[in-house]
């Protein structure tokens, strides 16, 4: 009994680590571009634009690798959009980020006929196989990186800086809108990332609606984790538990409709951010164009 | 790019409403699709597409293709029901039919399809071939219609002996690949050498779960035949032919002699079927063949009920043949 | 760049990049641009039935769209209008279809069920937030995804209508319908009470000592706080009331529209409703307009399939682009002037 | 960090030209030529709204003029009049913004650090260089302005009314610091409503009206009268005498507790009656923000509190907590009063009588605004209080809490902010006045009671009233 207890609980850790990854990966793209001031409800679709992008250059190439930084460029792209958007322009960012969504989403779908001429999925391409661990690995290395990056170098103090009093950053001689912009861009490639792990890194394939809302938790993440890259981390990382979770349990609680236990992470979410009392505070020009 | 074309006077005219799962679902809208692709090459008939985003699309949808006066206008789907009712009302002149629903109207053809016979037979197969003696399920979203699928499959694996263990989890989406290849490498770990998939896209990332596997895991795919698309991991799959309903009634209406009524496809009328084991034939017994064909026959000739809810399955016992 | 900036700012500018990005992504399906947009225009305004079509449209957008107006304008980030509607529709489908009285009495009952089911859902948010200081960007997005658990368990299971092959529950009375305010088309009197709603709302918020402090809770909260504004009580009533307008929303698809519940309610109403809401300024009646706009591009949208062979997918790229261009158009011409309202 | 090549003393430092910039309604600045020296200390001064903060960031190239021309012989430093810091980072981070030493990839923490510290230390600023910079009182909020322009040395450094939030001993050290820096070759331009520390402290002084400079003084041979009459372009208004009252508590305290660490109020008290002022004196950071906070109701607090329905609130901060700055004079006028029957028709917001209670409010206030309908932000910053102070005083308040209620105001508005302050307590208002100017409580207040350390150290009344005893008070030197 303790032996498949124990290889419950590896199960269930190794499910939970692939489960958080992508969502590590967008959360951290959210941190970077919330905390420059930059509301980035856009993840979802960086995402989409990642995956899809990532098998696109994979199935070209033949090479995962290269669909993997296609991945992140096109994510970058979108992030770039989302910048422009944000900061020349000053459109609102909510706004401008469902727009992002539904070009990303709609985009990949048709593509998808356009170029395969099969609606829904791509074909097979090439891809990380056994080396998507990796991966994994390296989305703790982001973290570490962004935590070093936001808190230790000049760039990352302005970028925080930038997201509490852009006129402030602005007096100081620097360019608050150039900040912003960098920092949106460096968030959605993160965010490309991520969605490039689902398709090429997880399995071999580009899916409509493969992301499945992950953007959106990774956004909750980023709140729940309060603007920081090992909070976001920690935050997705209870996401993908609890998703786990509900899947090794499922079947084993026969009392429980699946939808009950497919609520799991939500509900567990919603009485984890009940428990943290105390001060959760956006950066103070969050969302506020400058 | 030049103005869209539009049909030639005489040309059989087919029109097709997905639900909200569109085209590209794995499922039933490509299946469908496939029957309206080969109605344009077999029948010269010409064919048009309307996807929907919401239950609120079903009735503008069914209504456009209607003021257009197709000679059929399909509607696919099993929520799409009551608004082809209303619509079917409006147009009484106007020939419809419906997949997966049942709607009692003159003109409206309602074609449903056992898919529990062919999951029994999914499962039965499976419950032979398991060397672990430990088979699983994967559902998209726990909803009536997949329960069908789960609860012909689990009968089909009784059948053949009831010690075998079956997992059943749900991915929560029909859309999660990612999800589909998390959930089959747990049913995999924990002991599961077979997975039957009732999940749309989520199977693929099942069937890549067994790709990247050694011999002797497999996915039994559904709805097409997915059995190419990792050959020799695919045991078989369990084709609902949607595809051949859609052309076999364009070549009715073509032909004058279109069917009516409630149409019922199982396993008799090759409406369900499970595909030939092309890469897979040598993991499978002669004997366990001929087994499957005594079950397919009994199922036939009615000498097995084989249950669609949890409800009746959990009071089912195996038939004695 | 300050010229390119002063071109787009012009809505003539706007609208006309907008058309144009279309059209590139138009070319791109394959499709005359002309084509396509005679049929988004004729699809969506050509005649009584597409009128009435693209008013449905506009109706199931601008209920959520006032809901998150309101909490928006609280300064609370209500993205949870999606769950909040799937509630309210639930509600009313339920009880339409179980206890509906036969007399016209049943309609107004199922609205005030939509009404209050959104407002528990939304309430939920807004007592998380009064009580324990929980986010309502992530409390209203967990929500969402609990009400379709919850929507999709119910009506698989316990309020699955027995004959149906389908998850869905059993079909209202037709005495529990909304009443059609075109004959022989979908549209029912609820975009008439929704645009009630978008009055009413305008006048709470611009006239009424609530609206006041809701307004000043979002604008300053700090001032609002000193100056005698109870703030957890102004968060949990602003979050209810924002999901009890969605929920009402969500009742009047139910009874006006589909006339029975399923978890294929909302193509995502509730998230578009809330660049509906940005792009309508936050401002009720310019929401009205927004939503008609949005409503164009649905029901439009729509017709592109059936007419000029846009497939879904590009329509939901050229709605994305017109999207990012009217939001652009907004910032432009509202900075000029002060605060809405 | 290596030093910038001073200017020659007396070289010209900066150059305005013909400057002119209006806003919709207003003529912020209609034509200004100004020139400052290296080494000099220039006063700006004039009424509130007349031009003096935006000819300060014109300068500063923060606000780009309709006409005109700016030149300047090096950088040029603004302190803001509304500080423009970054609440969550602490002192150091907010002072090297831009600025980072640096080792390797990373900043140097200790290095910024101990630069902060030591210009902290040279200028006479006491400062704490990790404190995080929302955590501070504003009075040290300004100096971590301060610091900031110190440290880019700049060749011009304009001040806009950096002491309005300092206490007496602090501005003394301030000044000695800006004094230092002229000696060093900067040219220095203070904007300020405090006369006499322009008489003290500056050599030129222009005083600005309507948006022109209508007087120009060299300090040495003018005075205070001087220059205030050509402010206001006549005589100062005379401050209200106090009249008799009849006393009876309006307002109390029994044992309050509020707060934490060194702001935290032990057990505090006393009570305020109708027609008296009670002045709370003492230094900056001694818990007058959390009493106020408890009064007000945004802390909880421990103990008990008498308030009649009916209060009036100054805020501290106008921006933050008293104004909602978005929205018209009118709007605001109704803030805080929202719920009283004088404010409301039923439910209703009665915006009738709010328009009037405004045009009371700019009329008894002298409010300098372009029209009633337009933002409370686009407001001269002693307007700004102006609106705050009058709306508290509307309708005969029970009691009032002043927190600082003439910071920023000019010299004639002050006289006439203080003159309401007394006729509300002369028509039955129980006034409990914070202040740090202990000047402001002598004049106004008929109790004083010092605050030490969150508790009451002393009260004085009526003829006790001894500024030596109160000052050593505040200092913490038991009597
Ligand atoms: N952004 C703006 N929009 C509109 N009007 C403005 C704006 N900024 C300033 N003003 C107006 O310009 C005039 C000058 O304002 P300014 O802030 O320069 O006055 P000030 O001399 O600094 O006054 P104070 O002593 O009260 O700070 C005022 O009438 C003010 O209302
Ligand atoms: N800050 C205040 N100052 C003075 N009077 C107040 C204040 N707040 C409420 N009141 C008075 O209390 C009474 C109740 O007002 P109102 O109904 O608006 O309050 P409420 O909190 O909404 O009440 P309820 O909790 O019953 O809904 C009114 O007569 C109002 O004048
Ligand atoms: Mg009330
Ligand atoms: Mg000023």
């Amino acid at each position: 009994m303790s032996s498949a207890g124990g290889a419950l609980i590896v199960t269930l850790l190794t499910l939970t680590l692939i489960k958080s990854t992508p969502i590590i990966y967008a959360a951290l793209g959210g941190v970077i571009s919330e905390r420059s001031g930059v509301v980035n409800i856009g993840l979802e679709g960086m995402m989409i634009g990642g995956a899809f992008t990532a098998v696109l250059f994979s199935g070209m190439t033949g090479s995962p690798v290269i669909g993997i930084i296609a991945g992140i460029a096109a994510g970058a792209l979108l992030g770039f959009i989302l910048g422009f958007a944000a900061t020349v322009f000053k459109v609102d960012q909510i706004v401008a980020g469902t727009g992002i969504n539904l070009v990303a989403a709609g985009g990949a779908a048709y593509a998808l006929t356009l170029i395969y001429n099969q609606p829904g999925a791509s074909p097979q391409v090439s891809a990380l196989g056994n080396n998507f661990w990796i991966l994994v690995a390296i989305a703790f290395a982001c973290a570490a990186l962004l935590h070093g990056v936001l808190y230790f170098t000049p760039w990352g103090l302005r970028v925080r800086a930038c997201g509490e009093n852009p006129r402030a950053v602005h007096d100081a001689g620097l360019h608050p809108l150039r900040l912003r912009l960098y920092a949106v861009i460096l968030s959605g490639a993160l965010a490309g990332l991520g969605g490039a792990f689902l398709s090429i890194g997880e399995v071999n394939i580009y899916s409509d609606g493969m992301t499945a809302g992950r953007g959106f938790i990774a956004l909750a993440a980023v709140i729940f984790g309060r603007w920081t890259p090992w909070g976001a981390t920690g935050a997705a990382i209870f996401f993908g538990f609890f998703e786990a979770l509900q899947y090794v349990l499922q079947g084993h609680i026969s009392w429980l409709p699946a939808d009950a236990m497919q609520a799991l992470p939500y509900v567990a979410a919603l009485f984890a951010i009940a428990g943290l009392v105390g001060k959760v505070r956006a950066p103070a020009a969050d969302g506020i164009p400058y | 790019v030049g103005r869209h074309v539009h049909p030639r006077p005489g040309q059989l005219t087919l029109g097709m409403v997905t639900d909200v799962g569109g085209l590209g679902d794995k499922s039933f809208n490509d299946s469908a699709y496939n029957g309206l692709l080969r109605s344009r090459a077999d029948l010269d008939a010409y064919i048009k597409v309307l996807q929907s985003k919401s239950a609120a699309d079903y009735q503008p949808n069914l209504t456009v293709l209607s003021e257009a006066r197709f000679n059929m206008i399909y509607a696919i789907g099993f929520l799409m029901g009551d608004d082809l009712q209303q619509v079917a009302h409006q147009f009484p002149q106007q020939n419809y039919a419906i997949i997966d629903d049942v709607v009692p109207a003159p003109n409206i053809i309602s074609v449903t399809f056992k898919e529990e016979d062919g999951s029994f037979l999914a499962g039965a197969l499976a419950a032979m071939v398991s060397k672990t003696k430990h088979v699983a399920f994967i559902g998209g979203m726990d909803i009536p219609l997949i329960r069908k699928f789960e609860a012909g499959y689990e009968a089909g694996v009784r059948q053949i002996d009831p010690s075998v263990k079956v997992d059943v989890k749900y991915a929560g989406s029909f859309d999660d690949v990612a999800t589909g290849k998390e959930l089959a490498n747990l049913l995999f770990n924990g002991g599961a050498d077979i997975i039957y998939t009732a999940a749309g896209k989520v199977g693929l990332g099942a069937i890549d779960a067994a790709r990247t596997r050694p011999q002797g895991y497999y996915i039994i795919g559904v709805d097409n035949d997915q059995d190419a698309v990792a050959p020799g991991k695919v045991l078989t799959s369990m084709v609902k032919h949607v595809d051949i309903a859609v052309f076999d009634i364009a070549k009715g209406i073509q032909t004058g002699h279109p069917p009516h009524g409630h149409v019922v496809l199982g396993l008799k009328d090759r409406g369900i079927s499970l595909t030939d084991f092309k890469y897979t034939r040598s993991a499978i017994s002669s004997a366990q063949l001929q087994t499957l064909d005594t079950l397919r026959k009994a199922i036939i000739a009615g000498k097995i009920t084989v249950p669609y809810t949890r409800e009746a399955l959990a009071t089912w016992k195996p038939a004695n043949l | 760049m300050s010229y390119l900036k002063r071109t787009l700012g012009g809505p003539a500018g706007a609208i006309l990049l907008a058309f144009f990005l279309a059209a590139v992504a138009m070319l791109v399906a394959g499709v005359s641009p002309l084509d396509g947009f005679e049929a988004l225009f004729i699809g969506s305004l050509g005649g009584r039935n597409q009128i009435a079509e693209t008013l449905v449209q506009t109706t199931a957008l601008l209920f959520p769209a006032l809901g998150i107006t309101l909490a928006f304008r609280a300064g609370l980030f209500n993205i949870g209008a999606e769950g909040q509607l799937v509630i309210g529709g639930l509600a009313a489908g339920a009880l339409g279809a179980h206890f509906a009285p036969a007399t016209p009495l049943a309609i107004f009952v199922l609205l005030a069920a939509g009404f209050v089911g959104g407002g528990i859902w939304g309430g939920i948010a807004g007592w998380l937030r009064a009580q324990f200081n929980a986010n309502e960007i992530i409390s209203t997005l967990m929500l969402n995804f609990v009400a379709l658990a919850v929507a999709n368990y119910l009506v698989s299971g316990p309020l699955k209508a027995s004959n149906a092959s389908g998850a869905e529950t059993t079909p209202l009375p037709a005495s529990s319908y909304l009443p059609t305010l075109i004959p022989d088309t979908r549209l029912s009197i609820a975009i008439v009470i929704a645009i009630g709603a978008a009055i009413v709302l305008r006048w709470l918020l611009k006239r009424t000592v609530f609206g006041y402090e809701l307004r000043a809770s979002g604008e300053a909260p700090d001032a609002a706080r000193r100056n005698g504004v109870n703030m957890p009580r102004m968060t949990l009533l602003a979050l209810t009331l924002s999901g009890a307008i969605a929920g009402l929303g969500g009742a009047t698809i139910v009874t006006g529209v589909l006339h029975r519940f399923n978890t294929q309610l909302s193509p995502g109403y509730g998230y578009t409703a809330i660049a509906v809401a940005l792009v309508g300024d936050l401002n009720p009646l310019w929401v009205c307009v927004a939503a008609f706009g949005f409503g164009i591009l649905e029901a439009g949208g729509l017709a592109m399939q059936a007419l000029a062979d846009v497939p879904k997918d590009a329509i939901h790229v050229i709605e994305g682009l017109i999207i990012l261009v009217l939001a652009a158009r907004r910032y432009v011409a509202t900075r000029a002037e002060a605060a809405p309202i | 960090m290596e030093a910038r090549e001073p200017l020659a003393p007396d070289a010209p430092a900066l150059e305005l030209r013909g400057i002119q910039k209006a806003y919709p309604g207003v003529v912020a600045v209609g034509g200004v030529d100004l020139d400052l020296r290296a080494g000099e200390i220039h006063a700006l001064v004039g009424e509130n709204g007349a031009g003096k903060s935006t000819l300060a960031n014109v300068a500063f190239g923060a606000i780009k003029p309709d006409a005109g021309t700016v030149r300047a012989a090096g950088t040029v430093g603004l302190v803001h009049q509304h500080f423009q810091l970054v609440g969550r980072l602490s002192v150091w981070q907010n002072v090297m913004l831009g600025r980072e030493p640096r080792r390797g990839w990373r900043i140097d923490a200790r290095a910024g650090r101990e630069r902060v510290r030591a210009l902290a230390r040279d200028n006479g600023l006491e400062i704490d260089p990790d404190a995080f910079v929302d955590e501070l009182p504003i009075g040290v909020q300004q100096r971590v302005e301060l610091l900031r322009e110190l440290e880019r040395e700049p060749a011009v450094l304009l001040l806009d009314e950096p002491t309005a939030a300092l206490a007496p001993a602090e501005i003394d050290s301030f000044f000695k610091t800006i004094t230092q820096l002229a000696a060093r070759g900067t040219a220095i331009m203070i904007v300020t409503h405090k006369l006499h520390e322009v008489l003290a402290y500056s050599s030129r002084v222009s005083v600005m009206r309507h948006g022109k400079i209508v007087a120009r003084f060299e300090t040495a041979s003018t005075s205070v009268d001087e220059i205030a009459r050509a402010m206001v372009g006549g005589e100062l208004p005379q401050v209200a005498q106090r009249s008799e009252t009849a006393p009876a508590p309006r307002f109390s305290v029994r044992n309050l507790r509020a707060g934490t660490g060194s702001v935290a109020l032990n057990g505090l008290n006393f009570e305020v009656r109708a027609g008296e002022i009670v002045g709370i004196a003492g230094v900056e950071g001694n818990g007058q923000t959390t009493l106020a906070d408890a009064i007000a109701g945004v802390i909880p607090f421990e103990g008990e509190m008498q308030r009649p329905p009916h209060t009036g609130i100054i805020p501290q901060d106008r921006h933050r907590e008293g104004l909602v700055l978005n929205w018209s004079i009118v709007d605001n006028t109704v803030l805080g009063r929202q719920r009283l029957p004088s404010a409301r028709r039923g439910i209703l917001v009665d915006r009738r009588s709010a328009r009037a209670d405004a045009e009371a409010i700019a009329q008894r206030f002298d409010v300098r605004a372009a029209s009633l309908d337009v933002a409370a932000g686009t407001l001269s910053g002693g307007n700004q209080q102006k609106i705050v102070v009058g709306r508290s005083l509307l309708g005969d308040p029970e009691f009032v809490l002043a927190y600082q209620p003439t910071r920023g105001i000019d010299v004639g508005a002050a006289a006439l902010v203080q003159s309401r302050l007394i006729e509300a307590r002369n028509a039955g208002a129980a006034i409990l006045l914070i202040s740090f100017e202990l000047d402001e409580i002598l004049a106004l207040a008929d109790r004083v009671l010092v605050m030490y350390r969150g508790a009451i150290a002393g009260e004085f009344s009526g003829a006790n009233i001894d500024r030596g005893r109160i000052g050593n008070l505040m200092a913490g030197s038991s009597v």
